[in-house]
């Protein structure tokens, strides 16, 4: 093993024998690396939030038809790193009647529950951070943390609209990890394994392919968890003023700030190595360094439909978000784990036929498609009983929902 | 002292802290805090008897959804309960005479159990994802309690959406 | 290595502190969080007689998860019971809820 | 036949599934559903029955298969089917009634009917107007699905209860039983009276269950297991039982036990201490009351105590003395059935009688399996499952007819009533004659009838065992029962009628014929294959069947035929049966009943009785309202001194006086004083502890329990 081919390994055995070397006994040296290692992984992360937040200032300006961030370097690429350093020196404002213990915990722990996620992410395929063989469940487990932060900055301001806005956005982030257990529940089955990593190991074909519903809930539903538009009701400036976060000034908020980036590429990430393969690709499994950067290019790939929809689609109504996800994105996530199972009990693929994969694959998307379509057919069905029983006149007259809608939304 | 000990002490006097501080502070929201923290510390517990699935399980459930659940009811009640008059029932003396006694025995009854001198720990990997997944569903393991957990929890479900609906109309 | 016996105490003293909660405190919710300290002390019990005791058998894994899902239900049906009596009675403290009529 | 077996009961709850999740309102539906769930359990149940009836050691190798069901430490409790001859049989009966109870019911609540204008769930539907019609017409049941989905899932107990192999699975089915029975008593939940006698039918059977569940406990306890083979074909097991002492009273475990499962049957099937239930049952729904009465809940209870036969009779030879659960068994079944039958003398409500009958009739069963009567008892079960459910639904039939012209008419007749009928047998004419039918079976019309066949061998038993108590006192109330019987069908049927309602009865629809008819069948011929070997030259014609089956090792078989119990079991049908119609032949007045008028200050005292009734409840219900439910229920059975007094005129004033005498003066004035003080006395104390706050109550208890645990350690350690 040399430098080349995987340069992360290599490091790490040089600087392990550099400390036995120093005497120091082999397992405060292990620990001393992991210590290393995490805080190379955060402070990576949170640096190349910087770079996030240009990309999408970038784009969201380039869809909204304007530049964006022009002024501060090359192409405004230094403009976050300004944004930074104004952030940093502003006051914290602490306002009266705060509970301090929420209040100072929240920011901290938004950011942490994010983070949390990055280590057990794998980036190639020896750079994980933790390789848990459980990584799945820990991931959603962390993500409740995040809904904890949300909940303890709400109530630690002392404000209606912060609690409100807490109240609003815990309802919505418990609605939607609903359907987004359900969906990761497709890949463990597909992979038979609970390990991140393993699942990517066992991409030969990408899930995506296998279960594009589950990929679709997945991310649909991860979009909501992350709340960016069109689910980004909790800071619904015209009804709650700015969110849970209203009553955060200087590097609080610019935790929120971070932690808010963070997790959309996080759950970009997430969806990379779920659906996407992760880190694979040609030759990622004798360079691994080349799996990095596949990893990432897909996960930024993710990333950039993201803005896309952030950017093109208007924000939903609140009941309608509910709708989507406990009539909607729920059940289609039921369907497509029992579909899952059944198809992948009757054809575990190889041996079977002489064209065992091929076949697997297609049956599975083809059971994909008819699901997609039933679900479509029985949202048809509903939307037409719907229009039939508030405007039987209308209805009857040829209009469809989407005619009448626009006049329900101020009703 | 090996490390394991260290971090079993350290662990073990968190948790053992924040549990009396979920008992006897007066802050609902902060009890709810402190419980999160020492369910935080139960699940490291959890982890060094090699049940890291039961360490993550307790994270997801303890603190993803029953802490949060408690904090919410904590939110939605937080007019009544002022935080100015003490928290604790008349009967108190008499809980805290009760709950040491239950310790006292508890005590000896370890004392005098004999597996409790026990220092190994099987081998991990018996205990792995796998290995229970396929005891829950084996029709010859655990398939049915497993079952009847599921519809307890459907009944839970239901009954609680029932109870706290709200009923149109006024009450009777 | 750790004897079983610290887990043990640890998990009976989290019981009784737990139990003591639900004894002393006032506030239904805060009888509720003694609980879940209860509960999770029980399932630490479960965990540690398995690892040590009886590895090779997934009766203690079983129940431990069968302990969650009861913890989940209880508390699920018990915060319905303390918002639900909040509404009637405008109070959650425990002794004020001594009528068996709703 | 394994698969089979596992299948019988599971229809009924998948129809109860969908009825429930699907059918809701969609009457055609519910009962398509209900009826193919009910006909194929039928079937695979006849499967069964026709293969173990080509099997000769079924009794030896019964089919069973089990598997695992909840894990309990280191072993398992286990679920499984079991088929002997016991089981067979009683699935024949079960399935055969059930189905037939589901058919007759599509016509009982008005399938096809107009939707009343005025009828509300939860009441019995009041008749619709129909346009250009004279009168109302019955309307349809408004919850029509619904009692569709309590009936499948009460027959799926039944069926899983007969073919369960353990007691677990057994006690499962009974209580799913209880609780079927406790939502079809009070199917008609509107009615105050139904909604009590649903909780009394429910609380009273718990009474026995909890005994039970203890006997059950025992039982697991002792020899780890509670599967029906594993104890009860095993003699090293039964013989340990028999001969171990129990700590209570100086009986040995088998007797102890023995005498707790019996009291489930006790409670089940309504014998004497806990029978009260039964009577107010008839609040339901009539099919519910064939149900309960004829194909499932008291079978039930008759079914455990002669499943448990072997234990209850452990270390019994045929000859020696009774055991002490058998001897407890004869004297509470030979009791309840002279207790019942004269109480069913009194009735004027065509389905209370019916109701008494049954507790008689069971008591017989009963008093059959203490004096060891074991093919006897289930000869009977079998056979007055047919001709008490053709009973019941003859008079569901009756009073669907008498509803009928009710509603034609305005009448105000309670259309219950015996004595607002009369004359029906040609308005009704295939009503008459099956439920004529049934009756000469109840009374035990000598060759003909079913009836006649298993009550002669219970009384024969009785007879050869050197019971002889037992025997008179099971023969008189064979009398009694030919009584009364008779005194139904004359009421009901002969003479004219003598209200307008029963004028413009007419017979009902063919659904509901057609089960009569079939059970009527039964109902005469069931008795034919059980014709005892020696009796006289007919034996010879017609083989012992049921007792082969069945295999008499458990019977006091005497070898011998002896006329007498023959000659007394006829007389007394023929002499009961002669009396009914002369007594009620002439009867024209739609309210007098003729034995009454020459009994005029007994009358009085009768009235008196009533007071009685206030006094109980003032003095039983504030210590503890369900005993006072019960124990005041036994004696507020407010026709037993009508009915002794209707029977046999002297014996009748005998035991009212003696009534009076130790009941009314001793109890109803001495002990209410006292027991009133007491109470309040002690309820003031205890009230302080009473304090709702649960906190209190939970650290009260834990002290105890901590002071047990140190005391415990104490003694442990020092």
């Amino acid at each position: 093993m040399d430098f080349w081919t995987d340069p992360y390994l290599f490091l790490v055995n040089w600087l392990h024998g550099l400390l036995v070397g120093w005497g120091l006994p082999d397992a405060i040296a292990s620990f001393i690396l992991m210590f290393a290692g995490a805080f190379v992984l955060a402070m990576g992360a949170m640096l190349f939030v910087l770079g996030l937040i240009w990309f999408e200032r970038k784009l969201v300006g380039r869809f909204q038809d304007r530049f964006g961030p022009n002024r501060v370097g090359p192409w405004g690429i230094i403009q976050p790193l300004a944004d930074m350093l104004k952030i940093f020196t502003k006051e914290h404002i602490t306002p009266a009647g705060v509970d301090p213990l929420p209040y100072n915990l929240g920011p901290v722990l938004a950011v942490a529950a994010v983070l949390a996620i990055w280590a057990v992410l794998p980036f190639t395929i020896s750079l994980v951070g933790a390789d848990l063989d459980v990584s799945v469940l820990y991931v959603v487990a962390i993500g409740g943390l995040g809904e904890i932060a949300v909940v303890l900055s709400g109530w630690g301001s002392n404000n209606k609209y912060a609690l409100l806005a807490a109240f609003r956005s815990v309802a919505q982030l418990l609605s939607y990890e609903v359907p987004l257990v359900i969906a990761l529940l497709v890949p463990v089955m597909l992979s038979g394994s609970l390990s991140l990593n393993q699942i990517v190991r066992e991409q030969g074909v990408w899930y995506i392919v296998l279960a594009p519903v589950a990929a679709f809930i997945f991310f649909i539903a991860s979009i909501a968890e992350v709340g960016r538009s069109p689910f980004d009701l909790t800071e619904a400036e015209s009804e709650l003023v700015a969110g849970f976060n209203i009553e955060y000034s200087g590097l609080k908020f610019g935790m929120f700030y971070v932690a808010d980036f963070l997790h959309a590429f996080t759950i970009s990430l997430l969806f990379a190595v779920l659906f996407l393969g992760g880190w694979r690709g040609p030759y990622a499994e004798q360079y691994p360094l080349l799996g990095l950067v596949y990893f990432m290019l897909k996960a930024g790939a993710v990333y950039f439909i993201n803005i896309w929809m952030r950017a093109s689609f208007p924000r939903f109504r609140i009941d309608q978000m509910m709708g989507i996800s406990w009539k909607l994105l729920t059940p289609l996530a039921i369907g497509a784990v029992i579909l899952t199972a059944v198809i992948d009990k009757l054809l575990p693929g190889g041996e079977l036929l002489p064209y065992g994969d091929y076949v697997r694959v297609g049956v599975m998307l083809g059971a994909n498609l008819v699901l997609v379509v039933i679900a479509g057919a029985l949202m048809a069905l509903q939307k037409r009983k719907h229009m039939l029983q508030e405007f039987p006149i209308a209805a009857s007259k040829g209009f469809t929902v989407r005619d009448v809608s626009v006049n329900r939304g101020t009703k | 002292m090996s490390a394991a000990q260290v971090l079993f002490i350290l662990v073990s006097t968190v948790t053992l802290f924040s549990a009396v501080m979920v008992v006897s502070v007066r802050r609902m929201m902060h009890a709810a805090l402190w419980l999160i923290v020492s369910l935080l510390g139960v699940a490291v517990l959890f982890v060094l008897l090699q049940a890291g699935f039961f360490a993550m399980v307790q994270v997801l459930i303890y603190i993803g959804a029953i802490s949060i659940l408690i904090i919410f009811a904590v939110m939605l009640t937080r007019q009544v309960m002022s935080e100015k008059i003490p928290q604790l029932n008349r009967g108190w003396v008499a809980g805290l005479v009760a709950a040491g006694g239950l310790m006292i025995i508890l005590a000896f009854v370890f004392r005098d159990f004999p597996g409790s001198l026990a220092t190994t720990m099987g081998d991990p990997s018996a205990g792995d994802v796998v290995t229970l997944g396929k005891a829950l569903a084996d029709p010859n393991g655990f398939a049915i309690p497993f079952e009847l957990a599921s519809i307890l929890l459907v009944a839970a479900l239901i009954g609680t959406i029932y109870i706290a609906m709200e009923r149109k109309g006024g009450e009777q | 290595m750790i004897p079983l016996s610290w887990y043990l105490l640890v998990a009976a003293a989290l019981f009784c502190i737990g139990l003591f909660g639900v004894l002393a405190r006032k506030n239904t919710i805060a009888i509720l969080m003694g609980l879940e300290l209860m509960l999770n002390a029980v399932n630490i019990n479960l965990l540690a007689f398995w690892s040590y005791l009886h590895h090779a058998q997934m009766n203690g894994l079983v129940f431990a998860a069968i302990v969650f899902a009861a913890a989940a239900a209880e508390t699920a049906v018990g915060l319905g019971l303390i918002i639900s009596a909040y509404r009637r009675r405008g109070s959650v403290t425990a002794n004020d809820l001594d009528t068996m009529k709703g | 036949m394994q698969t089979l077996l596992w299948l019988v009961p599971l229809p009924p709850l998948i129809a109860f599934a969908l009825i429930s999740l699907f059918a809701r309102g969609k009457r055609g539906l519910s009962h398509w559903v209900a009826l193919v769930s009910a006909g194929l359990s039928f079937l695979g149940s006849m499967t069964l029955f026709a293969w173990a009836v080509g099997r000769q050691d079924l009794l030896e190798n019964p089919l069973a298969a089990s598997t695992n069901w909840l894990p309990t430490g280191g072993s398992w409790l286990r679920v499984g089917v079991l088929l002997d001859p016991l089981a067979a049989l009683t699935l024949f009966f079960v399935a055969w009634t059930v189905l037939m109870i589901f058919i007759y019911s599509v016509g009982y609540h008005n399938y096809g009917q107009p939707v009343g204008a005025h009828d509300l769930p939860g009441l019995p539907p009041h008749g619709a107007e129909l346009k250009g019609a004279h009168g109302k017409v019955p309307s349809v049941e408004p919850l029509y699905a619904r009692f569709f989905a309590f009936i499948s899932l009460f027959a799926f107990a039944m069926f899983a209860l007969v073919v369960s192999d353990n007691l677990l699975v057994l006690y499962v089915a009974w209580e799913i039983m209880g609780l079927c029975s406790y939502l079809l008593i009070g199917f008609w939940y509107a009615r105050p009276s139904a909604r009590d006698a649903a909780v009394k039918a429910f609380l009273t059977t718990r009474v026995g269950d909890m005994f039970m569940l203890l006997g059950m406990a025992a039982l697991y306890s002792l020899t780890g297991t509670l599967n029906f083979r594993e104890i009860l074909s095993n003699p090293v097991v039964l013989d340990t039982l028999a001969t171990t002492l129990s700590p209570v009273f100086g009986l040995s475990w088998a007797a102890l036990i023995g005498l707790l499962i019996f009291a489930g049957t006790i409670g089940k099937s309504a014998q004497f201490p806990l029978h009260t239930w039964l009577p107010d049952a008839m609040e339901g729904p009539t099919p519910v009351s064939a149900m309960i009465h004829a194909a499932t809940m008291v079978s039930a209870g008759v079914f455990l105590a002669a499943r448990f036969f072997p234990l209850i009779s452990a270390g019994w030879e045929a000859g020696q003395p009774l055991t002490t659960p058998m001897l407890v068994m004869a004297v509470v079944g030979s009791f309840t059935a002279l207790f019942a039958a004269l109480i069913a003398l009194g009735q004027r409500d065509i389905k209370r009688v019916l109701a008494y009958s049954t507790i008689s009739q069971l008591g017989y069963m009963v008093a059959a399996l203490g004096i060891g009567a074991y093919g006897a008892a289930v000869f009977h079960l079998f056979t007055h499952a047919f001709f008490k459910a053709l009973l019941f639904l003859g008079s569901g039939s009756v009073i669907h007819g008498m509803e009928h012209g009710q509603l034609a008419t305005g009448d105000a007749a309670d259309p219950q009533d015996m004595f607002s009928m009369g004359g029906l047998r040609k308005k009704m004419p295939v009503t008459f004659l099956t439920f004529l039918a049934g009756a000469l079976a109840l009374s035990g019309f000598p060759l003909l009838t079913a009836g006649f066949w298993s009550k002669d061998e219970i009384l024969s038993s009785a007879f050869h065992g050197n019971h002889l108590i037992i025997f008179i006192v099971l023969a008189l109330s064979a009398l009694v029962t030919a009584f009364y019987s008779m005194r139904q069908v004359t009421l009901t049927f002969l003479g004219s009628p003598r209200t307008p309602s029963a004028e413009h009865t007419h017979e009902s629809k063919v659904v509901m014929t057609v089960p009569l008819v079939v059970l009527a069948v039964f109902a005469i011929a069931a008795g034919w294959f059980g014709v005892p070997g020696s009796f006289l030259g007919l034996g010879a014609f017609l083989p012992n069947f049921i007792g082969n089956f069945l295999g008499g090792t458990h019977e006091a078989e005497a070898g011998a035929f002896n006329a007498t119990p023959l000659l007394v079991s006829v007389g007394v049908s023929l002499t009961g049966l002669f009396l009914g119609w002369l007594v009620h032949r002439k009867q024209s007045s739609p309210s007098i009943d003729p034995l009454k008028r020459g009994l005029g200050f007994v009358y009085t005292a009768l009235e008196r009785k009533f007071w009685v009734d206030e006094a109980y409840d003032l003095v039983f219900i504030r210590p503890a309202k369900f005993l006072a439910e019960t124990v005041t229920s036994v004696w507020i059975d407010r026709g037993l001194l009508d009915g002794i007094l209707h029977g046999i005129g002297n014996f009748g004033n005998w035991f009212g006086r003696t009534l009076r005498r130790v009941i009314d003066i001793p109890v109803a004035n001495g002990v209410p004083d006292g027991a009133a003080a007491g109470a309040r006395w002690s309820g003031l104390k205890l009230r302080l502890t009473q304090s709702g706050h649960v906190q209190q109550y939970l650290v009260t208890s834990l002290m105890l329990v901590v002071l047990a645990g140190l005391v415990l350690l104490l003694v442990l350690n020092g």
